[in-house]
């Protein structure tokens, strides 16, 4: 549960799924699978695309207004990354199962909440992502993306992937997602910031999202996400292709 | 609704004959269980429980919440079992299927109403005040046997959780958080297991432990039992199907306490090795929450 | 305008705004420039210009039964926003657990313990409905739509993330020095004073629940700026009765004709939303040089809404003098980088102006 | 468990002065509406049930998820009705009990009943016959007074040879008890044939249907916690149970039968012919 | 055919244009997980290793997983969901909306007589036809030589799923060489009778006239899969499992 450890993800875990992953961040668990392209149901049929189903359901409790929210979120930019245009009237379901989040030992949270939670985000984005690979569902690119919060005093402004008890401190927390082209791909924000305090977190963030390969490593503002999607893939090929 | 399609005839065909020669398709035998794998989580009150290809996460909660006015004595104590399409497309959100409702019924009765858990050590201030505790079964993964996957994470899951600490002084309830004290562990009476059996043939002569996903859609029956270690039938459900004679009931039911013996002996040693992984870090913990102060 | 419409075309604009809304609005905002005709500004089928926001009209306490009430249009997107205060006794939070001091307001800790107060206790209950055949798409008593929850959930967690309530302003307490329900500022600093005088403290025995139950009358795109102003209005608009409380009984009860003390409201947060309207139609394949020209339209109505992907809502308030973000919501494309996003907090900042005139009027 | 182990124990009679293998009143009647396919009428002790069948018929245009037979697979009805689908639906009626409760529709206990019934009928109905087709089962329960499940599965049996739907055999169902609860636990302990209110809430107990004369079970429903030494004895006295109900739909069906022979009012109903003949 | 370094790609990677082969004749060729983006730039759709042949002039993206995606050519195994007129409707993969067969498109079937097929019947068939747009078409007989070519209805066996790519591996002309799968070869010659269909949607059907080794050739199959299993380790398999049936 510490702040800026490295993540752990596993491929196609669920053998009935056509994609599946698991994403552990930061104290955050998420399981995803992916089937698709399959049958669209009536109401959701497009006819030049295909709809991007994307259902997000709490480690406990019922899913509620909060989850529905996220799921809007995540399907907006979900739908940026896949090749829609390539499944007319099809369905491309992605359900994530959020499975551990971060826990603080110091309030007894409640089981509902309806204000939307930002730092699940990137875990959610990061699954849906790694299990659309692995369902090896057409991308026109992948994206990452990370957590910042501007906490009032201490060590750094910045707080990457904080955990719950400074997200309380925090002055104002990001949720940021950049395509694997270094574009803007997701930004929401809450507190209270200004534009110069938010471009310093788009520093921040891009840094961990996007980072070029070649870097000096001594300024360690996070997890390098894009190396890591991309070893992460490359060892799960090659053992898919482990007779060639 | 997009529907699961029936196994093709050649899949039926095969498998019934098959079985009539003692064969299943993964070789195993016909009272034998696929490998059982246990994981607690980093939290309490997490069992992620997989029988072969089929994997359940149940994960265990609690909330004080303000008893039912008809029980003002007794706490709150419900089980979710929301079937996501992530088990299968077939499945859709807050579109109960019969598969769905009859594995709801089955654990309601195998833990609930068999009394595991003594609901009423639940109450904090009667007609007030109560623990509200709630186990939300995930399914991952469906390939066959839902219930005895299910049955086996939800008991987990409860007899690994922990529940905040409370006091109450002059009627005012105070609950602890983790770091004002080590949560604690629910007042539990005994562990039930679900054994589900399914048939086949005209008169359903041939009865088979831990169906795949595949076996399970052509048997012509099926017939599940609950027990504890204690001998103990906590429920019987054979509920329609090809008819079946009595004694080979019997001795199903005989075999199935066999297993839930096992079940039970497997469980208990998982949560000792967890409790002894946990006291070294339960310790460092404390030492950290100390300092916090 | 009459450019707009190419030469090919034989049938009336209406027709032609029907049948292809999207070339229809790709032509408004990119006249061709052909010789007979001067070309015109670009300016988008509802005759504005792609900055150009609806004007704002706000009217306050026209609903006798809220403790405070607001209908805002914008455009011909219209919401009306009610407030109701309600007594929740502590006895019956389940999860209530008493704090032992109240400390200075000005206070980090104290600030953030009542945010914990306004979420735990669910103190602030917005609800959003638009199922009320507001437009074609929303069918009057069908249950809440996604847009609906999202909208709510939004909402919800601008109210908590703004603090525009402080907590301290919705406890009631039981003592007799203070019955009444600590208003405006002086008020609060009284409450301080008076405690620091009596020694036994004041005992906190319920809070009031604000409900905050947001109708949306006629829709016509940018739903949330429009909902957001309204809660906004209809808060600064609530007044509470003075409660007195019978400890004897244990109950809250403020008499008819009892007085009202104003909702003590923080800051002036103003949401603004705009759209991004691409040249190619969205995500089709034809990506390349050609064509990728992109407008963004603010305060986008419902035939935009449908055409556009990208939005971006930025929430604002100036009250201090300098600008603060208080919320950024920008998704579902990637047209919309830093340099935009930089830019488009001075378009922000306007709004705000208009939007405090109308408040203020 | 103040009734069984004091009064029993000592009269060998229970608190409505039964013995322990004895059923009680049983009573039954057939056609008992004229507009529908199919239907009867039953009264085990005080619980009394109706029921109506209807088809088999084109399948309607809500078909419940629930309570359709043939569920095995995920999405309940199955998917190409190769066989007719029989769909059940159970009304309990406010006045049913003794304290008047409203029983929500969504209640899964009820769902869980419909499946068991349409699922045990499945066994025994020829659906085969009737692909593309529904076989609509439509209960109601008038009074309650223990071995709820079984009475329904009886008069859904009667209904549907009424309907003149052919089937292998009669579905007969009873419960049975046994003297004292699972946390006594000696082995003396009786079983008790057809439990009643009273008994069902404070003795361990279970419902069983049986196919016709056969030891075959197709019901087997134990909701108690209950010794496992026990089930054999209780599962015993169940069947043997059962296979007496099974006499008494038996004889319900042929003195209807020929009645109606005599009254020469024979304008459906051919599988009653048939038995009258042999 | 694989580069000495292997080079694995993620979608929207920017290929090096000096691994897109150029030949002087042949038109460059796509082959699956690639996408031709005007004017020149070629992108990855999925994550793979990137494989060129300079002979054909050709470049795919070789992976494996996912779901089948119809392409023509490709040999199937379908299954009957139900028949209209004078068509089929296949299932080739759950959930997905059927491909038809038309019942002509049998060796010598005729207005006359046409197979008649239940549904649930398995059938070995070739995608004639499939676009983005329409339900793809499915066929049991050589448009060319009238003849079945071993296409056709599957009576009795059993039908075992594998992954796209092992289903792949056995359909290469060179199985043993350049899918490195040997196991069914291997099972043969322990002296097993049986015979198999692969269908490129990742199923294959073994028939035989003993149940015991269809279940043993589909454990074989299943344990090759799941353990990815090189060709020395199939040997020990096939050894293992004939002792088993011993």
């Amino acid at each position: 549960m510490a702040a800026s450890t490295e993540p752990e993800a596993a491929l196609s875990v669920l053998p009935r799924a056509d994609g599946s992953a698991t994403y552990a961040h930061a104290g955050y668990t998420v399981m995803g699978s992916v089937n698709g392209p399959i049958e669209a149901s009536r109401r959701d049929e497009h006819p030049y695309e295909a709809h991007v189903d994307v259902i997000v359901r709490p480690a406990a409790g019922v899913g509620g207004t909060r989850e529905r929210h996220l799921e809007s979120i995540l399907q907006s930019s979900l739908s940026q990354l896949i090749l829609v245009k390539n499944f007319p009237r099809q369905l491309i379901q992605i359900v994530l199962q959020i499975e551990a989040t971060p826990e603080n030992d110091y309030v007894n949270t409640k089981l509902v909440q309806a204000s939307l939670n930002f730092p699940v985000v990137p875990a959610l984005l990061q699954t849906a992502i790694l299990a659309l690979l692995s369902a090896a569902v057409p991308m026109r690119e992948t994206a990452a993306s990370t957590v910042v919060a501007v906490v009032p005093q201490g060590a750094k402004r910045l707080l990457v992937d904080p955990v719950p008890r400074d997200l309380e401190a925090a002055h104002s927390v990001h949720v940021l997602a950049f395509t694997s082209q270094d574009e803007l791909l997701l930004a929401e924000s809450e507190g209270d910031f200004t534009v110069k305090e938010w471009d310093e977190v788009y520093e921040a963030a891009k840094e961990i999202c996007c980072r070029p390969r070649t870097l000096d490593e001594e300024n360690d503002v996070g997890p390098d996400l894009r190396h890591f999607l991309r070893t992460t893939l490359e060892e799960k090929v090659a053992e898919d292709l482990y007779w060639k | 609704m997009p529907r699961e399609i029936e196994p093709s005839l050649n899949e039926k065909q095969f498998v019934l004959q098959a079985l009539q020669e003692k064969f299943r398709l993964d070789g195993r035998q016909f009272d034998q269980y696929r490998p059982l794998e246990l994981t607690f989580g980093d939290q309490y009150g997490v069992a992620d429980v997989a029988f072969g290809k089929t994997k359940i996460l149940a994960k265990a909660s609690a909330e004080v919440t303000v008893p039912y006015a008809d029980r003002p004595l007794d706490g709150v104590f419900a089980i979710a079992t929301e079937l996501s399409p992530m088990a299968s497309p077939a499945f859709e959100v807050n579109r109960p299927t019969e598969t769905e409702v009859l594995l709801s019924r089955l654990l309601e009765k195998t833990v609930r109403r068999s009394g595991a858990l003594d609901t009423e050590s639940l109450c904090l201030v009667a007609g007030q005040k109560c623990w509200s505790i709630r186990v939300d079964v995930h399914v991952l993964s469906h390939d066959g046997n839902l219930i005895d996957t299910a049955c086996f994470a939800v008991v987990a899951a409860l007899r690994h959780f922990r529940k905040p600490d409370t006091s109450v002084e002059g009627g005012i309830l105070t609950v602890y958080t983790p770091a004002e004290r080590e949560p604690v562990p629910l007042s539990w009476l005994h562990s039930p297991f679900c054994v589900t059996w399914s048939f086949y043939g005209d008169r359903g002569e041939i009865a088979v432990l831990d169906a795949t996903w595949t076996e399970e859609q052509i048997r012509v029956a099926s017939c599940t039992i609950s027990l504890n270690r204690h001998g103990e039938i906590c429920q019987i459900s054979k509920l329609g199907g090809t008819p079946v004679e009595a004694v080979a009931l019997l001795q199903c039911t005989s075999i199935a306490l066999t297993k839930a013996k096992d079940f039970s002996v497997f469980l208990d040693k998982k949560l000792a090795e967890d409790t002894k992984k946990r006291n070294i870090g339960g310790f460092m913990a404390e030492l950290r929450s100390e300092n916090d102060r | 305008m009459a450019a707009a419409a190419p030469p090919s075309l034989s049938f009336p604009r209406p027709v032609f705004a029907k049948l292809s809304p999207h070339p229809y609005l790709l032509r408004t905002l990119a006249p061709q420039v052909s010789p007979d005709t001067p070309t015109p500004k670009p300016s988008r089928t509802n005759g504005r210009a792609p900055h150009e926001a609806r004007p704002v009209y706000i009217h306050t306490s026209s609903l006798s039964h809220a403790h405070g009430s607001a209908l805002v249009r914008v455009g011909d997107t219209t919401v009306i926003c009610g407030v109701r205060g309600e007594i929740l006794p502590v006895t019956s939070i389940p999860q209530y657990r008493p704090r032992a001091d109240f400390g200075e307001d000005d206070d980090e800790e104290t600030r953030r313990a009542g945010r914990g107060e306004l979420k735990d206790y669910d103190l602030l209950v917005p609800n959003i409905e638009l199922a009320t055949g507001c437009a074609p798409q929303f069918l009057p008593g069908v249950p809440p739509s996604t847009l609906a929850q999202t909208i709510s959930t939004r909402v919800y967690s601008l109210l908590h993330s703004c603090a525009v309530v402080d907590a301290k302003n919705l406890r009631i307490w039981a003592s007799p020095v203070v019955t009444k329900p600590t208003g405006c500022d002086d008020d609060a600093d009284k409450m301080e004073e008076d405690d620091e005088e009596e020694e036994e403290k004041p005992e906190l025995v319920a809070y009031w629940v604000l409900y905050v139950d947001i109708l949306v009358v006629s829709f016509d795109g940018n739903p949330f700026d429009a909902a957001w102003m309204a809660v906004l209005a209809a808060l600064r608009d609530t007044k509470l009765p003075v409660v007195t409380w019978d400890s004897d009984r244990g109950v809250a009860f403020c008499s008819r004709n009892a007085e009202k003390r104003k909702l003590q409201i923080k800051g002036l947060p103003v949401a603004c939303t705009a759209a991004v309207f691409l040249e190619k139609e969205h995500g089709s394949e034809t990506s390349g040089e050609e064509n990728n020209r992109h407008w963004i339209l603010l305060d986008p109505d419902r035939s935009e809404e449908t055409l556009c992907g990208e939005t971006i809502t930025m929430v604002v308030d100036c009250e201090g003098g300098e600008t603060r973000l208080r919320s950024l919501e920008k998704q579902g494309g990637t047209v919309i980088g830093r340099e935009l996003i930089r830019g488009f907090a001075g378009v922000a900042e306007k709004r705000w102006r208009e939007v405090k005139g109308a408040m203020s009027k | 468990m103040p009734l069984d182990t004091s009064a029993y124990s000592l009269a060998l009679l229970r608190v409505d002065g039964r013995r322990w293998n004895e059923l009680r009143r049983m009573h039954a009647q057939i056609r008992t509406q004229a507009a529908a396919d199919g239907s009867s009428y039953l009264e085990m002790g005080h619980t009394k049930v109706m029921c109506v069948v209807t088809g088999p018929s084109e399948p309607g245009p809500r078909r419940s998820a629930v309570g359709a037979s043939g569920g095995t697979g995920v999405g309940g009805g199955s998917g190409e009705a190769a066989q007719a689908e029989v769909a059940v639906s159970i009304v309990i009626a406010g006045f049913s009990s003794v304290d008047r409760k409203r029983t929500a529709r969504g209640d899964k206990r009820i769902l869980e009943m419909q499946s068991t019934i349409s699922n045990a009928l499945a066994g025994s109905l020829h659906t085969h016959l009737y692909p593309h087709s529904a076989i609509n089962i439509s209960l109601h329960v008038l009074s309650q007074d223990g071995s709820l499940l079984a009475a329904l599965i009886n008069a859904a049996t009667l209904a549907c040879v009424d309907a003149g739907i052919p089937m292998t055999d009669y579905v007969a169902a009873c419960t049975a008890g046994s003297t004292s609860t699972y946390a006594a636990g000696d082995e003396a302990a009786d079983p008790l044939l057809d439990l009643n209110q009273q008994e069902e809430q404070e003795l361990p107990g279970l419902t069983v249907a049986t196919l016709g004369e056969s030891d075959r079970v197709a019901v087997l429903v134990c909701e108690s916690r209950v010794q496992v030494s026990r089930l054999e004895g209780m599962l015993a006295v169940a069947v043997d149970g059962c296979k007496q109900v099974r006499e008494i739909l038996d004889r319900v069906v042929r003195d209807k039968g020929r009645r109606m022979v005599q009254e020469g009012t024979i304008e459906k109903g051919v599988g009653v012919n048939d038995m009258e003949i042999d | 055919m694989a580069t000495a370094q292997p080079l694995y790609v993620l979608p929207g990677d920017t290929i090096d244009p000096s691994l897109i082969p150029t030949h002087k004749k042949l038109p460059l060729r796509l082959g699956p997980g690639l996408r031709h983006i005007p004017p020149s730039a070629i992108v990855p759709t999925v994550a793979g290793q990137l494989v060129a042949d300079h002979k054909k002039n050709s470049m795919w993206v070789e992976y494996n997983g996912g779901r089948y995606i119809p392409a023509p050519n490709d040999l199937v195994i379908g299954q009957i969901q139900r028949s209209a007129a004078d068509f089929y409707f296949m299932n080739l993969t759950p959930f997905t909306s059927n491909a038809t067969l038309p019942q002509l498109a049998f060796e010598g079937a005729t207005k006359k007589n046409r197979p008649q097929l239940a549904s649930g019947a398995l059938v070995y068939a070739r995608v004639v036809l499939a676009n983005r747009h329409m339900d793809p078409e499915l066929e049991c007989v050589s448009s060319s030589t009238g003849k079945a070519e071993g296409l056709g209805p599957l009576t009795g066996g059993m039908a075992f799923d594998v992954s796209l790519g092992l289903a792949r591996r056995l359909l290469m002309a060179r199985s043993r060489e350049e899918g490195k799968v040997e196991i069914l070869e291997l099972l043969g010659a322990e002296g097993l009778a049986f015979e198999t269909a692969v269908g490129r949607n990742g199923k294959v059907w073994v028939g035989s006239d003993s149940a015991k080794t269809i279940i043993l050739v589909g454990r074989a199959l299943r344990e090759t899969d799941d353990g990815k299993l090189d060709v020395d380790q199939q040997k020990k398999l096939a050894k293992r499992l004939i002792r088993e049936m011993k």
